[in-house]
């Protein structure tokens, strides 16, 4: 076992081990605690970064641990592994930060908090890594078990019944996922992801079966990438803490599921075999449906967090448009997608926990005028709506402008509509909140000391340094997008190692 | 490596018999140090049994001539892959088990002092029955290593001494002789047809119809499938945590290890596929059934030993998968492997059940608010112990499931796939049930009396041990197989 | 023990609905015709295992087969029935509470007490020669056990022996049995012999002291058994009102 | 000849017992049905075991048949005794003995 077989296990052990400590540490004993997360956070983001410079480079790192009869646990980090777990670690950082201080009198335990918040990192590590299907079925059924607690963590009787919904969408599309993989395994037996696919020499004899298999991957993988008919638990799942709803949603559940698709669509079927085989069309029209049902659901929510979920269902299925369009350019955009939103969307959820937090405030319609109480997380809030909706420069920007190129390319003219109706749905749910908030009169009692006084912050700083930092983190990513080692220069070397192997 | 193999196999075979035998006798005479002897008794019969495994290893199967006569005239006890995995998962239960029941069963009050050290003898007769259970290859011998677990299980289950309990263990134990009496007739079929009692003669047609109609019935008593199933319930639940735990995760299974044994060497050339489906219905029905008791019982040692009326269907789709593939390539390894996943995460749940029990006050699920709050360490483990017994990686329970699933996927059976699946589903819903109810937040401490933490910590070994046997499953599988004669591809996953 | 026929069934059996009865007697019709089938196409016996005790019987150490079968040839499963035995007998222990079965039993009965002096040595002489004459005839441990027994409770009702049932003797006379058998069996083995394996020319011998042992274990397990039934498992010293069993 | 017929008489005892078990309601006489099925097989055995002649009838099923008896023995003594306890016990007020113990 060199280095380069180490270094993945180890990224995936930087936070499976801490989880374990975590839950042994006492309830007051918050120091060590922080000091654990936070070392954890760090030695996980160096050796990212050494990945991250190995791949660059053309380097191998692969762990191969036999499971069971034939069976292998494969942890490889190509290109788009490293993407996802680039993105992970460096949000997980934020988000440990975010939720510490938010956390801070809560009267849960912090230390079970902690504890499932690392294993639900290390199973989106694990995600990332996986080198062949049933090793990415292992770490997906594992993040819905270290997600569950999460949701369900201030035992509430509504984030019972959110926890419930969670659990019977998630399980219930494991289960289809677990079919679906023991079926392809049982036709061709243990199989790598490997670029262009796999499948096409099993084509001749099971063509009908793949197809239908493909599908029940797809059921599986869309309940976590929150499809139409199998986003339902998204909105529910709002109930649970701030820093869960960020992580859930720009980070850890939600690309799970949007990263298998690509998984499948691209290291397993193969673009081609997928176009060749007619499954293409179908999932770039469940997606185009997805995007529009979303934007039109957010439209109608008076609760940020709700209006937030509904705005991620539509988000999200711009990567799955992206992997339904056969070409480069759309591949492009919808992956560097995978970045863009989770930096936008994680932004949008620190502003709305720092709101709630610091004021109260959980419904647009009383948000009127708090952009003087909180001018910095506003701001911040701003920009990231800015993204979603698509406005140069930021990063929404980007992917929305490549995807639109690829379906041209592609010859698919009715996804520009698709982009063009779902940016206006995004302006049309995302400005009204931004006008209430910056020209609309503070209702109700005045603010103590009208706009913040001078020096004193308008809430602690480890609760407003994150979205501040993701936020430029989104700007920065769609202003230089061409910088050495920016998302999008990542993912033209993804879809040139894809397309031209 | 020299001392260990100078040792003649035979030598750990009769250890792993007549030390629990031995233990039992000693603790029948040193009634104060009951406790004592029986974790060390444990480490004893462990040591045996690690022994024989490492024999297993190195030289293959190995047997021991009991009194010196060959079979057919005398007895032969046979250590193969199955045997040396069942007795080993027995010892590993016994030994955490064991260590448990010194604390649990201290302060019984219900029942007298000494009744409580009594315990013990039994758990050891209890434990030398399975143990030649597992050994014997022998029709007859199986026959009262059957009645030695059988009637010392009606007695730890009674152990308790309430009304409930008792009744229960009434109950089980006709159904146990009714099973005992039909394995006995068709014993007696066997013996007239082919004169000789060795688990390899083949039982001629029509007589042989018969003796295997008989003992599949008895045996299917005695396992509890649907719907047979009747007494588990009420026996496991009202048993002491400690042996609920003993008779979900060892008892139930040995009935059905000697079917295996009978169905798929004995009986395998009159089995054909419709015969092999009978078991496989009943098994389905017995999961769905199973699981909807489990999600409507009242009270958690009910849910989970409605649970291991469903977790038994598992075990009997192994015939359908096995035989009516055509040929004879039973999954083995995937069948005894789920036994000892399924062993150590039954055991863990219900260890992790004593102990709310024992915090609580009682067990009704609805009032066990806060219970996650107040009892991280055995809320853990049940929550590690169920995820194995759902069948969700990384568990040893999913491992067995994949198994059992690419096995029905590979022999083109639909049905049991779809019975597979489902069966996770509802097991995930009554699992998570309780959960629901355990997660609530409570302001105030409900607990009424403290826990030692042995009784914890044993909880979290047996989990985290189910949840180790699905990292470490390749060299387990090996070791299950070793001695079989036609070792299934089934058993290797789905490599075609 | 009058009264225990009426025990209702109902919490322990639920069965016994008429629809029940019907598809049991079905059943039972069934296995009765079955078994009769098969028992009418029942192949010639092939004799090889009796032909082998009766080659092998002279070095069993012991005349009578069925003695050579059991406590030589198969020599495992008598020890494991030892250990049913012994286990129930343990399994009645444990489920009764501890009292004096003075409270439990009848006023002595002058006739039966009579009948005992005379009846009490006969019976113990008896029960050695049938424990002796096991060796080339019927007879062995068991049935010697349970004359011994049959004294033995004889010996309680008569409050001779009253503290028996509760006295502390008795777990140690039911391990005697399994206790002597195991030492026996362990001490033959090694030197080329197996488990249990007996030397030829001691056979005789150490089968003799397996029985004796054996006969003393069974006597006080039998014993044992019935006096916990009789004096009802329950009678702890507050819950019970005075007087003999209702 | 006469052994095929004491074989078919254990067979129908041991049906007749099952029914027993099954089918009658007091729990005394189940465990007396109990014992009928038990002599049942027990005849069966040995009708089996005269149709041998080597210089003395089949030894083994005698033997088993030994064996089963002790075992029904110890079966039923412990059955009678879960009776007297049960009965001790439901006379007693039942308390709230579901919640565990």
């Amino acid at each position: 076992m060199t280095f380069d077989n180490w270094l993945p296990l180890s990224i995936l052990l930087t936070s499976l081990i801490p989880g374990a400590l975590i839950f042994m540490i006492p309830e007051e004993r918050r120091g060590l605690r922080t000091s654990l997360n936070m070392g954890a956070a760090v030695l996980k983001l160096a050796l990212v970064a050494l990945m991250v410079w190995g791949v660059r480079h053309e380097h191998v790192y692969e762990t191969r641990l036999p499971l069971a009869a034939g069976l292998q646990l494969v942890l490889a980090a190509d290109a788009l592994s490293v993407l996802l777990a680039a993105l992970s670690s460096v949000l997980w950082f934020v988000t440990t930060l975010y939720a510490i201080a938010y956390l801070e009198h809560s009267p849960q335990s912090r230390s079970r908090f902690f504890g499932f918040f690392s294993l639900c990192v290390s199973s989106t590590l694990g995600i990332a890594l996986a080198g062949n299907l049933i090793t990415f079925l292992l770490f997906y059924e594992m993040l819905t078990l270290t997600t569950y607690p999460l949701v369900v963590h201030r035992g509430t009787p509504a984030s019972m019944r959110a926890g419930k919904i969670y659990l019977a969408y998630t399980i219930g599309g494991g289960a289809l996922f677990l079919l679906a993989v023991a079926w392809l395994t049982a036709l061709t037996g243990p199989l790598d992801f490997t670029g262009g696919g796999v499948l096409r020499r099993f084509a001749d004899p099971h063509a009908g079966e793949l197809r239908v298999i493909f599908f029940l991957l797809i059921a599986g993988l869309g309940v976590k990438a929150a499809l139409v008919p199998l986003h339902g638990w998204l909105p529910q799942a709002m109930v649970a803490p701030a820093p869960v709803s960020a992580l859930l949603h720009a980070v850890a559940v939600v690309k799970a599921g949007a990263f298998g698709i690509v998984r499948v669509v691209y290291d397993v079927y193969g673009i081609q075999f997928a176009a060749e085989l007619g499954v293409l069309r179908p999932l770039a029209v469940l997606a185009a449906v997805t995007i529009v049902y979303g934007s039109v659901r957010a439209l109608f929510q008076d609760d940020l967090k709700k209006r937030l979920a509904y705005s991620t269902v539509s988000q999200v299925s711009y990567i799955a448009l992206g992997a339904g369009i056969l070409g480069p350019l759309a591949t492009l955009g919808g992956m560097v997608h995978l970045v863009h939103q989770g930096l936008m969307k994680i932004t949008l959820f620190f502003c709305a926990g720092n709101v709630a937090e610091g004021a109260g405030i959980h419904r647009i319609s009383r948000m009127a005028g708090i952009g003087r109480r909180f001018p910095v997380t506003m701001a911040a809030f701003s920009l990231a709506a800015f993204g979603m909706i698509g406005v140069p420069p930021m990063a929404g920007f980007i992917s929305k402008w490549f995807l639109a190129a690829g379906a041209l390319a592609a010859g698919e003219g009715w996804v520009i509509g698709v982009l063009a109706a779902s940016s206006a749905l995004n302006a049309a749910y995302f400005l009204p909140i931004l006008h209430t908030v910056w020209f609309k009169p503070p209702e109700g009692p005045p603010p103590a000391a009208g706009p913040t006084p001078r020096g004193r912050l308008e809430i602690g700083w480890m609760l407003l340094a994150p979205p501040a930092v993701t936020a430029l983190l989104a700007l920065t990513s769609g202003l230089l997008a061409d910088a050495y080692l920016s998302p999008l220069w990542w993912t033209r070397l993804i879809v040139d190692r894809e397309y031209l192997p | 490596m020299t001392g260990i193999e100078t040792i003649a196999a035979d030598v750990w075979i009769a250890a792993a018999v007549a030390s629990p035998l031995a233990a039992a006798c000693a603790m029948l005479v040193l009634r104060r140090w009951a406790a004592a002897l029986g974790v060390l008794g444990s480490l004893v019969i462990l040591g045996a049994v690690a022994g024989l495994a490492h024999q297993l290893l190195l030289l293959g199967p190995q047997q021991l001539v009991v009194g010196g006569w060959d079979p057919p005239l005398g007895i032969r006890l046979r250590a193969d892959g199955p045997a040396v995995g069942m007795a080993g998962i027995t010892g590993l239960i016994g030994l955490f088990v064991g260590i448990y029941a010194t604390a649990y069963l201290r302060p019984l009050a219900a029942s007298p002092p000494h009744g409580e050290r009594l315990f013990w003898p039994l758990w050891m007769f209890l434990w030398a029955g399975l143990n030649a259970l597992y050994l014997a290859d022998d029709l007859f011998n199986l026959y009262v290593t059957l009645e030695v677990v059988g009637l010392a299980s009606v007695g730890l289950a009674a152990l308790a001494r309430t009304a409930a309990a008792v009744a229960a263990a009434l109950r089980y134990l006709l159904v146990s002789l009714l099973g005992s009496l039909a394995y006995l007739m068709g014993v007696a079929l066997v013996y007239a047809a082919t004169g000789t009692l060795e688990l390899r003669g083949v039982a001629a047609a029509p007589v042989g119809y018969a003796a295997l109609a008989l003992m599949s019935a008895g045996l299917l008593m005695k396992t509890a499938l649907f719907p047979l199933h009747g007494w588990l319930p009420p026996a496991h639940a009202n048993a002491p945590a400690p042996v609920s735990a003993l008779l979900s995760a060892l008892v139930v299974k040995a009935s059905f290890y000697v079917m295996l044994r009978l169905w798929f060497e004995l009986f395998a050339p009159l089995i054909g596929p419709a015969t092999a489906h009978l078991p496989g219905v009943l098994a389905a029905a017995a999961i769905l059934w199973g699981s909807l008791q489990a999600l409507a019982a009242r009270r958690l040692k009910q849910l989970i030993a409605y649970s291991t009326v469903a977790q038994v269907g598992y075990l009997f789709l192994v015939f359908p998968l096995g035989l009516a593939g055509g040929s004879l390539r039973p999954a083995w390894g995937a069948v005894l492997f789920f036994i000892l996943a399924h062993a150590l995460a039954k055991a863990a749940v219900f260890l992790a059940a004593g102990n709310v029990l024992k915090a609580f006050g009682h067990d009704r699920i609805a009032d066990l608010g806060g219970a996650v709050q107040q009892l991280p360490v055995s809320m853990f483990a049940f929550a590690v112990a169920g995820v194995s017994l759902v069948g969700l990686p990384p568990s040893g329970g999913f491992i067995a499931k994949w198994l059992l699933l690419a096995a029905a996927l590979e022999a083109g059976r639909w049905g049991y796939a779809g019975v597979l699946v489902g069966g996770g589903l509802l097991a995930t819903a009554y699992i998570f049930r309780f959960f629901s109810h355990a997660f609530r937040f409570v302001p105030e401490s409900v607990l009424c009396c403290g826990l030692p933490r042995r009784m914890e910590g044993c909880a979290l070994l047996l989990a985290l041990g189910s949840m180790a046997l699905g990292l470490a499953a390749d060299p387990i599988l090996a070791l299950l197989q070793i001695g079989l004669p036609e070792t299934g591809a089934a058993g290797a996953g789905g490599a075609p | 023990m009058n009264g225990l026929d009426d025990t209702p069934a109902g919490d322990v059996m639920n069965a016994s609905s008429p629809l029940l009865r019907r598809l049991a007697a079905l059943a039972a019709l069934a296995i009765g015709a079955g078994l009769a089938a098969a028992v009418g196409s029942l192949p010639e016996p092939p004799a090889a295992l009796p032909r082998q005790v009766a080659a092998f019987l002279p070095a069993s150490g012991v005349r009578n087969p069925v003695t050579a079968v059991l406590l030589n040839f198969r020599s495992l499963d008598t020890l494991l029935e030892l250990a049913v035995l012994v286990l129930a007998a343990t399994a009645a222990r444990a489920l009764s509470a501890p009292r004096s079965v003075a409270a439990a039993l009848p006023p002595p009965d002058p006739v039966l007490a009579a009948f005992f002096r005379l009846f009490a040595p006969m019976a113990l002489l008896v029960a050695g020669y049938l424990l002796w004459v096991g060796a080339h005839a019927p007879g062995g441990a068991f049935q010697a056990g349970s004359v011994l027994a049959a004294t033995g409770v004889m010996a309680a009702l008569t409050t001779r022996f009253a503290a028996f049932g509760a006295s502390r003797w008795l777990p140690p006379a039911l391990a005697l049995g399994p206790a002597v058998f195991l030492a026996v069996g362990v001490a033959v083995a090694g030197g080329g012999r197996s488990f249990l394996q007996y030397p030829a020319a001691s056979a005789g011998g150490l089968i003799l002291l397996i029985e004796s042992a054996a006969a003393l274990c069974i006597a006080a397990a039998l014993a044992a058994l019935f006096l916990e039934c009789l004096q009802g498992p329950l009678r702890g010293p507050a819950a019970d009102p005075p007087g003999g069993p209702r | 000849m006469s052994a095929l017929l004491y074989a078919v008489v254990g067979a129908v005892l041991f049906a007749l017992g099952l029914y027993g078990v099954v089918a009658a309601s007091p729990l005394l006489r189940k465990v007396l049905a109990f014992n009928i099925a038990g002599s049942g097989v027990f005849l069966f055995l040995v009708a089996m075991a005269d149709r041998v002649r080597v210089p003395f009838p089949d030894p083994v099923p005698q033997a088993m048949v030994l064996t089963g008896i002790v075992v029904a023995v110890s079966a039923t003594a412990l059955a009678l005794l879960l009776i007297c306890l049960l009965r001790e016990l439901s006379d007693r007020p039942r308390e709230a003995a579901d919640d565990g113990h």
